[in-house]
């Protein structure tokens, strides 16, 4: 166990130092109300995450995410405001578009054999350019009351991001650690042609994983919508990095093949911590984002180190 | 350990090593390997596959520290610690695995990290000056050294290499296995090339498999076995089969357990099957319990068949029929699912997930098999991984065991382990013991013989020719791309065999 | 073709040569000629001297630092943090300027500076072996934040005269245009032609083909980043005077811009292609492109997905060209 | 490839923008181009109540203060108000923080997290006056004071709104010195941040309306986007003038970031006195051009005075001296402020600034 999850052992550690810490600095801190508050905070991010460990697993990379959340939630607005259709059909379209911008990265990455990186740069400038360029910079407010509902109610006394955040967390960590899937992905990150030669279905398994990425994207874009009741073409900026900053933190290897869901989840949380924990204690935003970047290259270095004590 | 047998040539020996030994980890890959190279030689090493061949020419070339012994260069002891000082000290080496730029033009190839300058910057008009002299110098007199590399044929690269070489005035020329990727002709020129440079007195270390090779062009040939110095003979004073023993360590007929075992009706059929410039119109039938071995060259297209066998790359043209029915294999899941298992070649790549446990290995093949609606069931896939751990006998710790960190031998049973859980009606073994030392060697070939007994059609590529020989039915003989000969058993002899491999257009 | 050794012999001349190897460059500067041609036949301003040399100045900050990019990118690594190195040098570069420090100094030290601090993510990733787009995005986050955290968000004016250097002209021409062209230039003779330049190629074509030709990988990739933030740091100059105030925020997006003019400019993520001149031509056709935009009239919400497309278009004639490379064999 | 031609199709079909299509499509209400003021029509007070309301009367507040991003010059100085007011009032600590870039999202979860640290009272610039709204409820709702200054949410979302300047008297204010320089037949073109940012938006909605109005002749020529970007808005305005050379009269700056780099556009381009430069900005960042007489003048409210008042309005209405229905309030040294649309403190007319006035201010 410590052996093949030493990172997430570690994380662990880390987060609960960081709880600890954190909960001396503020009484606010250690409380129900705000443990599930920042659940609500951190819901777009994590939902993006979840899905952008299988991307990284599978030994790729999505720029994009923050851009396909943008377009979708000007498409949300446009397509509700603007075109008219009953805000109900618009939210079965939205998870489409957010697919159909996941399959064409898709496409880019393995019909036309693009890097990820590069292929997701270039449609990271597409897509935020097409919700600039559909908006024309106009924002979408006004939505009806049970929409809100989505992104700022309640159920059972937890916040609706607390509910999809699990569902979505237990329903990631089922299929990576424990299906068909989530094993072919990892073999594909860790060797291409191996899982190949395998017989296991390569291509398929990376379009899902970036279709998935842009649907978990587009999910976002409505609960983020929801959440602020508002519409702008400029939502999602910068998502991506704070999305691969928890992934990686989480210790998947940006090489791929290895990775968990559990480890992901870790990683947000102590970003979510710090960030949190930090500004409850009178630190400014400005001084934990160094903070966050110390956090991240140490872990990595320490995570690189064991790993070479190990192989010696 | 032994000292040379024989005397050198006059003149001290341009390259001595003396008691070199190197370890990987817990790994001993070479144990007090020493030669003496004479300059004016051409000095053939030879050993099996995993014997320490290549980690010696690493270390001489600056690519391994050794862990322990002395390199002696004009007879002074030299540390080579990097390539750089193995340049300097006129060593150079022309890899297996082709260490070149194919975004680079072949000038700057030729002088890639040892530019020539001028005023401390490039020289590039010298450059490709003296690259046109010694590529003219190697019979490449109309080659544009402005084109890039990457473009160019395998045999074109390799003489790019030789001709770096060359550049360095080596006194000490390395050439790990040059033929290996080259076509008759090809090859004839180099070794011409081989010996025009022994004539100017270059010592030649010349790492080969192929015998007949050796004896046209060798001085002197060394053995390394199982990672220790084991001989030097003269080579006039010495014959192939002395020289097999010695590599192998014992007769060779107890390398090869053949068992014979009736051969049952046909249960694959190819016919016409086309794929490109390297699987042309080929036609075959393979045999119940038959063992059917492919010889070829590499780059005959042996391994290009078994990958349109396996869907790898779908044919073009042609049918292939498994038990009478016509089946079209798009992909290495469609062969998979018709009953068609492949052993990939290159173990390390494409068999194995190395970072992946040995059961995650085994099961990778069958895991629409063990997991009903998409989740794993662990217990069946502990249970397969058991199976098939316990069947081929792997040594390790248990199946939770990282694949990567056995041995060859280990990893290729764990390969076949995974092809075993599909059930297959037939197994392509592309090169099943290449890198394997000498036990793990005999176990899998008994292994194979094993299989065919339980009736599996087997189609078995190797490079090693006795090995083809000595385990198949049939052998099947292909070049440039075709089925140049299907020899029975009896009639497969080694002259009968080379001389299809190595024929041009007229056999076919 | 396994075994000719005659091969047609396929022209020599120094300018096919020259075409063959600069060949992406060519296309690009096309594309920016073809650009002035027709924008300036739609409205002769676009080619008035002024707006040329807004378009070639203006921007000349960004070739500066897309040619340390480009060498970071040769050696198959990426930088993330350029934009936020260039806010800090600048605020470095600035805050010497009017505490009355000779100006000579507060021109070199960014340019110290920025080597210093990019030797930090080098050693991460030549030693460490962490991968520099997570080095980089660490170091991105810590210079952004570093930054406001030191300044607390005050603006630096009262820029002395004298500091302005991208203000002061050389025979004419404006400076940040001279610098662009010579830093160029120079630099890219320097990858031509020096066995230093020439084994970056060596390292992205091919890392271990290159250790065995004797070159110290580890040492180089510091080296590189080094370099990269030296150029960081000479951009930064061109960035900070063009203005009488330096803002305290790092300039948003910019590394996203420097890293898409490399790779627009015939840069292979892939490693081991590309050359400075190549960068430094795209990284004139987008602000060729953006002052086109403009003129023409269309609109500016659209730009951006224009640009996405024009990257997506550049990558995929690389990839459809390394192919017809390999399939040569 | 078909969907990349769609793509190309699309952007080629956009129609050229000449004129302003952005904004949030509000109605506008321009002022009399005469100069008559218009007095306000009385609104019922239309902000929040806090809950527990009056119970921190007279006690020591904490107060964060929250703009919409922090490291530009603009924010920098009204923080400093918003210090010097708390200083003055003696018995609020406050504090600045907020995101590095204009981002609703890290806005939104940095109030949250002040909400749950327990501060007394909350100041915030929006960065999207609707997305704000939720949070700053729930902070009404925790029993914190909450007062907005330089861009409002809501108006149920927050107590009250120190308004620095309307939007129609900004654009008055600018459109009429924009027509001293270039005459009323003249033509300019505008620098704006992004054509989302909601002040922004607003303003040149409200300009364009004056215009219409008030200067008929005048020619809009276009308006682009350059960031808070100040090497970004130089380029731009360097393009515009290049682009329309002598048809360009005047360029009128949207940003504090803006005008200054227009200023500086023209400087270099060598117009000063052909070309006015028109905009908001701070006194500092304006006084080279000033001196240097390229800039007749350039617009904005005493960010210093905003501050000082949004913390002096959220101690006054912790104290229970400033409530609903008033339609004054008393700000210590800054004088009686005027309140109007139900809960907007009015700070006054803009101050413009001229080579006369310019040296007395210093922020």
């Amino acid at each position: 166990m410590l052996k093949r999850h030493g990172h997430e052992t570690v994380l662990a550690g880390l987060v609960v130092i960081a709880l600890v810490v954190m909960s001396f600095q503020s009484a606010q801190f250690l409380t129900t109300g705000n443990m599930l508050n920042q659940g609500r905070l951190m819901a777009e991010v994590a939902l993006v995450a979840l899905a952008m460990t299988f991307v990284i697993v599978s030994g790729g990379i999505d720029l994009s995410v923050g851009s396909t959340m943008g377009l979708c939630a000007i498409l949300t607005g446009v397509l509700w405001q603007n075109m008219g259709l009953p805000l109900g059909v618009v939210l079965a379209i939205i998870p489409l578009i957010g697919l159909i911008c996941g399959l064409f990265n898709g496409f880019l990455i393995i019909r036309v054999g693009m890097p990820p990186l590069i292929a997701t740069l270039g449609t990271l400038a597409l897509y935020r350019g097409l919700a600039e360029g559909i908006s024309q910079a106009r924002s979408v407010r006004g939505y009806p009351e049970w929409f809100a509902a989505i992104g700022q109610g309640s159920i059972l006394g937890l916040p609706t991001q607390i509910w999809i955040l699990g569902i979505a967390l237990i329903v990631a960590g089922v299929i990576l650690g424990l299906t068909r899937w989530g094993r072919t992905v990892q073999a594909i990150g860790y060797s291409e042609p191996a899982a190949h030669f395998a017989g296991l279905p390569v291509n398929g398994a990376k379009y899902a994983v970036y279709a998935v990425s842009g649907l978990a994207a587009s999910l976002a874009a409505i609960l983020f919508v929801s959440r602020v009741s508002t519409t702008r073409s400029d939502m999602g900026t910068g998502l991506e990095l704070d999305v691969i900053t928890a992934v990686v933190l989480g210790g998947t290897s940006i090489f791929g093949g290895r990775g968990t869901i559990i480890g992901t989840a870790l990683g947000l949380i102590l970003v979510q911590v710090l960030k949190n924990g930090l500004s409850l204690a009178g630190v400014r935003g400005d001084g934990t984002l160094v903070l966050i970047g110390v956090v991240l290259v140490l872990t990595l270095v320490a995570g690189a180190f064991m790993e070479n004590r190990v192989r010696r | 350990m032994t000292i040379a047998q024989t005397p050198p040539p006059a003149g001290g020996p341009a390259l001595s090593v003396r008691d070199i030994s190197k370890s990987f980890g817990p790994v001993k890959a070479l144990k007090t390997a020493s030669l003496d190279l004479m300059p004016g030689e051409v000095h053939a090493l030879m050993g099996e596959n995993g014997a320490g061949k290549s980690t010696l020419v690493k270390i001489l070339a600056g690519m391994h520290a050794p862990s322990g012994g002395a390199i002696l260069v004009d007879g002074v002891q030299t540390a080579l610690p990097s390539p750089r000082r193995a340049a300097e000290a006129g060593i150079a080496v022309v890899h297996q695995e082709l260490l070149l730029f194919g975004e680079l033009t072949v000038a700057e190839n030729v002088f890639a990290g040892h530019y020539p300058r001028k005023g401390g910057m490039v020289d590039w008009a010298f450059m490709r000056r003296r690259a046109q002299e010694l590529l003219a110098d190697l019979d490449c007199h109309d080659l544009d050294v402005d084109r890039k590399l990457g473009s160019l044929s395998v045999a074109m690269r390799q003489r790019v290499e030789i001709a770096r070489a060359l550049n360095h005035n080596a006194r000490v020329l390395i050439l790990d296995e040059p033929t290996a990727a080259l076509g008759e002709r090809d090859a004839d020129r180099l070794l011409e090339i081989v010996l025009r440079l022994r004539a100017r007195g270059v010592a030649i270390l010349y790492v080969s498999h192929r015998m007949n090779e050796i004896f046209r062009i060798s001085d002197r040939m060394s053995v390394l076995r199982d990672g220790t110095y084991i001989a030097t003979r003269n080579a006039r004073e010495t014959t192939e089969g002395a020289l097999i023993s010695l590599m192998v360590g014992r007769p060779v007929d107890q390398m090869f357990p053949k068992t014979e075992v009736p051969i049952g009706g046909p249960v694959l059929e190819v016919r016409g099957l086309s794929c490109g410039p390297m699987v042309r119109e080929a036609s075959f039938t393979l045999h119940k319990g038959e063992i059917l071995g492919i010889a070829g060259l590499v780059g005959s297209g042996r391994t290009e068949l078994a990958h349109v066998l396996f869907g790898v790359t779908p044919a073009q043209s042609g049918t292939i029929h498994l038990h009478g029915q016509e089946i079209r294999i798009a992909s290495p899941r469609a062969a998979r699912d018709a009953g068609i298992a492949y052993v990939p070649e290159d173990r390390g790549a494409q068999g194995l997930v190395k970072p992946l446990p040995i059961r995650e290995n085994i099961s990778m093949a069958v895991l629409d098999r063990i997991s009903p609606a998409g989740l794993i069931n662990r217990a069946k896939e502990a249970a397969v991984a058991k199976r098939g751990f316990d069947m081929l006998g792997v040594r390790a710790s248990g199946p939770e065991q990282i694949a990567g960190q056995l041995s060859g031998g280990n990893q290729q049973k764990v390969v076949i382990a995974k092809w075993l859980q599909t059930n297959p009606w037939v197994l392509i073994l592309d090169e099943p013991t290449r890198g394997i030392d000498v036990g793990a060697k005999a176990e899998i070939h008994r292994l194979i013989c094993e299989l065919a007994g339980q009736g599996l059609a087997i189609l078995m590529i190797s490079s090693e020719l006795p090995e083809v020989l000595a385990m198949s039915d049939r052998v099947m003989v292909i070049a440039e791309g075709r089925i140049r000969a299907t020899l029975p058993r009896e009639d497969a002899t080694p002259e009968a065999v080379g001389h299809a491999m190595t024929a041009r257009r007229s056999a076919s | 073709m396994i075994g000719s050794t005659t091969l047609p012999p396929s022209g020599t001349g120094a300018v096919r040569r020259f075409l063959r190897e600069y060949g992406h460059e060519i296309l690009v500067a096309l594309a920016i000629f073809a650009l002035l041609v027709g924008v300036g036949l739609y409205n002769p301003r676009f080619v008035s001297a002024r707006n040329l040399t807004t378009i070639f100045s203006g921007n000349a900050y960004i070739a500066v630092a897309a040619i340390g990019m480009t060498m970071v990118i040769v050696i198959r690594e990426i930088d993330l943090s350029v934009g936020a190195l260039i806010g800090v040098l600048a605020t470095i570069s600035g805050t010497l300027a009017v505490s009355g420090a000779p100006i000579w100094v507060a021109w070199t030290v960014p340019i110290v500076a920025g080597a210093a601090i990019n030797a930090i993510s080098g050693i991460l990733v030549a030693y460490a072996r962490i991968p520099s787009i997570v080095v980089t995005l660490g170091m991105m986050a810590i210079l952004q934040g570093g930054l406001i955290t030191a300044t607390g968000g005050t603006w630096i004016s009262n820029l002395p005269p004298e500091y302005l250097l991208a203000k002061m002209t050389v025979f004419g021409l404006p400076m940040p245009l001279v610098w662009a062209i010579v830093l160029t230039i120079l630099a890219g003779l320097w990858m031509r032609l020096s066995p230093f330049g020439r084994s970056l190629y060596l390292i992205g074509g091919n890392a271990e083909a290159a250790r065995a030709v004797g070159i110290e990988v580890p040492r180089r990739i510091v080296a590189v980043f080094m370099i990269h933030g030296a150029f960081a740091g000479l951009a930064t100059l061109l960035f900070a005077t063009q203005l009488q105030v330096i803002q305290s925020t790092t300039p948003p997006n910019l590394e996203l811009i420097v890293i898409t003019s490399a790779v627009i400019g015939g840069v292979s993520i892939l490693g081991g292609t590309g050359t400075v001149f190549g960068s430094s031509l795209a990284a004139v056709l987008f602000a060729t492109i953006g002052s086109a935009l403009i003129f023409v009239n269309v609109s500016a919400y659209w730009l951006r997905a224009f640009i996405g497309t024009l990257i997506l278009l550049t990558v995929m004639a690389d990839m459809l060209r390394r192919k017809r490379t390999m399939k040569g064999a | 490839m078909k969907y990349l031609l769609t793509v190309c199709a699309l952007a080629l079909a956009a129609p050229a923008h000449a004129q302003w299509t952005g904004g949030d499509g509000a109605p506008t209400s321009p002022l009399p181009c005469d100069g008559s003021t218009v007095t306000p029509e009385a609104v019922a007070y239309d902000g929040g109540a806090v809950a527990n309301e009056g119970s921190k009367a007279g006690k020591p507040l904490r107060v964060v203060d929250i703009p919409k991003l922090i490291g530009i010059g603009y924010f920098d100085s009204s923080a400093r108000g918003v210090a010097k007011g708390a200083e003055a009032l003696g018995n609020v600590t406050v504090t600045t923080d907020g995101p590095t870039q204009a981002n609703i999202d890290d806005q939104i979860t940095l109030i949250d997290n002040y909400i749950t640290s327990g501060v007394d009272g909350i100041l915030f610039a929006a960065n999207d006056p609707v997305a704000i709204a939720p949070v700053l409820r729930k902070a009404l709702a925790a029993g914190i004071n909450v007062v907005g200054y330089d861009s409002d949410a809501e108006p149920d979302a927050r107590q009250w709104f120190v308004n620095p300047a309307e939007f129609n008297g900004v654009a008055k204010s600018l459109i009429d010195q924009l027509a001293e320089g270039i005459g009323p037949d003249g033509s300019f073109a505008i620098v704006t941040s992004t054509f989302t940012t909601p002040n922004q938006a607003r303003w040149i909605s409200e300009m364009e309306a004056y215009q219409q109005a008030c200067y008929p002749e005048m020619t809009w020529l276009e308006t682009v986007e350059a960031q808070e970007d100040n090497i970004l808005s130089f380029n731009q305005a360097t393009t515009l003038i290049n682009k329309y050379g002598e048809d360009l009269n005047g360029i009128v700056g949207m940003t504090s970031v803006a005008t200054p780099a227009a200023a500086e556009a023209v400087t270099q381009a060598g117009l000063c006195g052909e070309t006015t430069v028109i905009g908001l900005a701070t006194p500092n960042a304006m006084k080279p051009y000033v001196a240097s007489d390229c800039v007749k003048s350039a617009v904005l409210w005493d960010t210093g005075a905003m501050g000082a008042a949004a913390v002096m309005a959220l101690r006054a209405a912790a104290d229970g001296t400033l409530k609903p229905g008033d339609t004054s309030f008393d700000a210590g040294d800054l004088g009686t402020l005027q309140i109007a649309h139900g809960s907007q403190i009015l700070l006054g007319a803009p101050t413009v600034f001229t080579s006369a006035n310019i040296n007395d201010f210093d922020f």
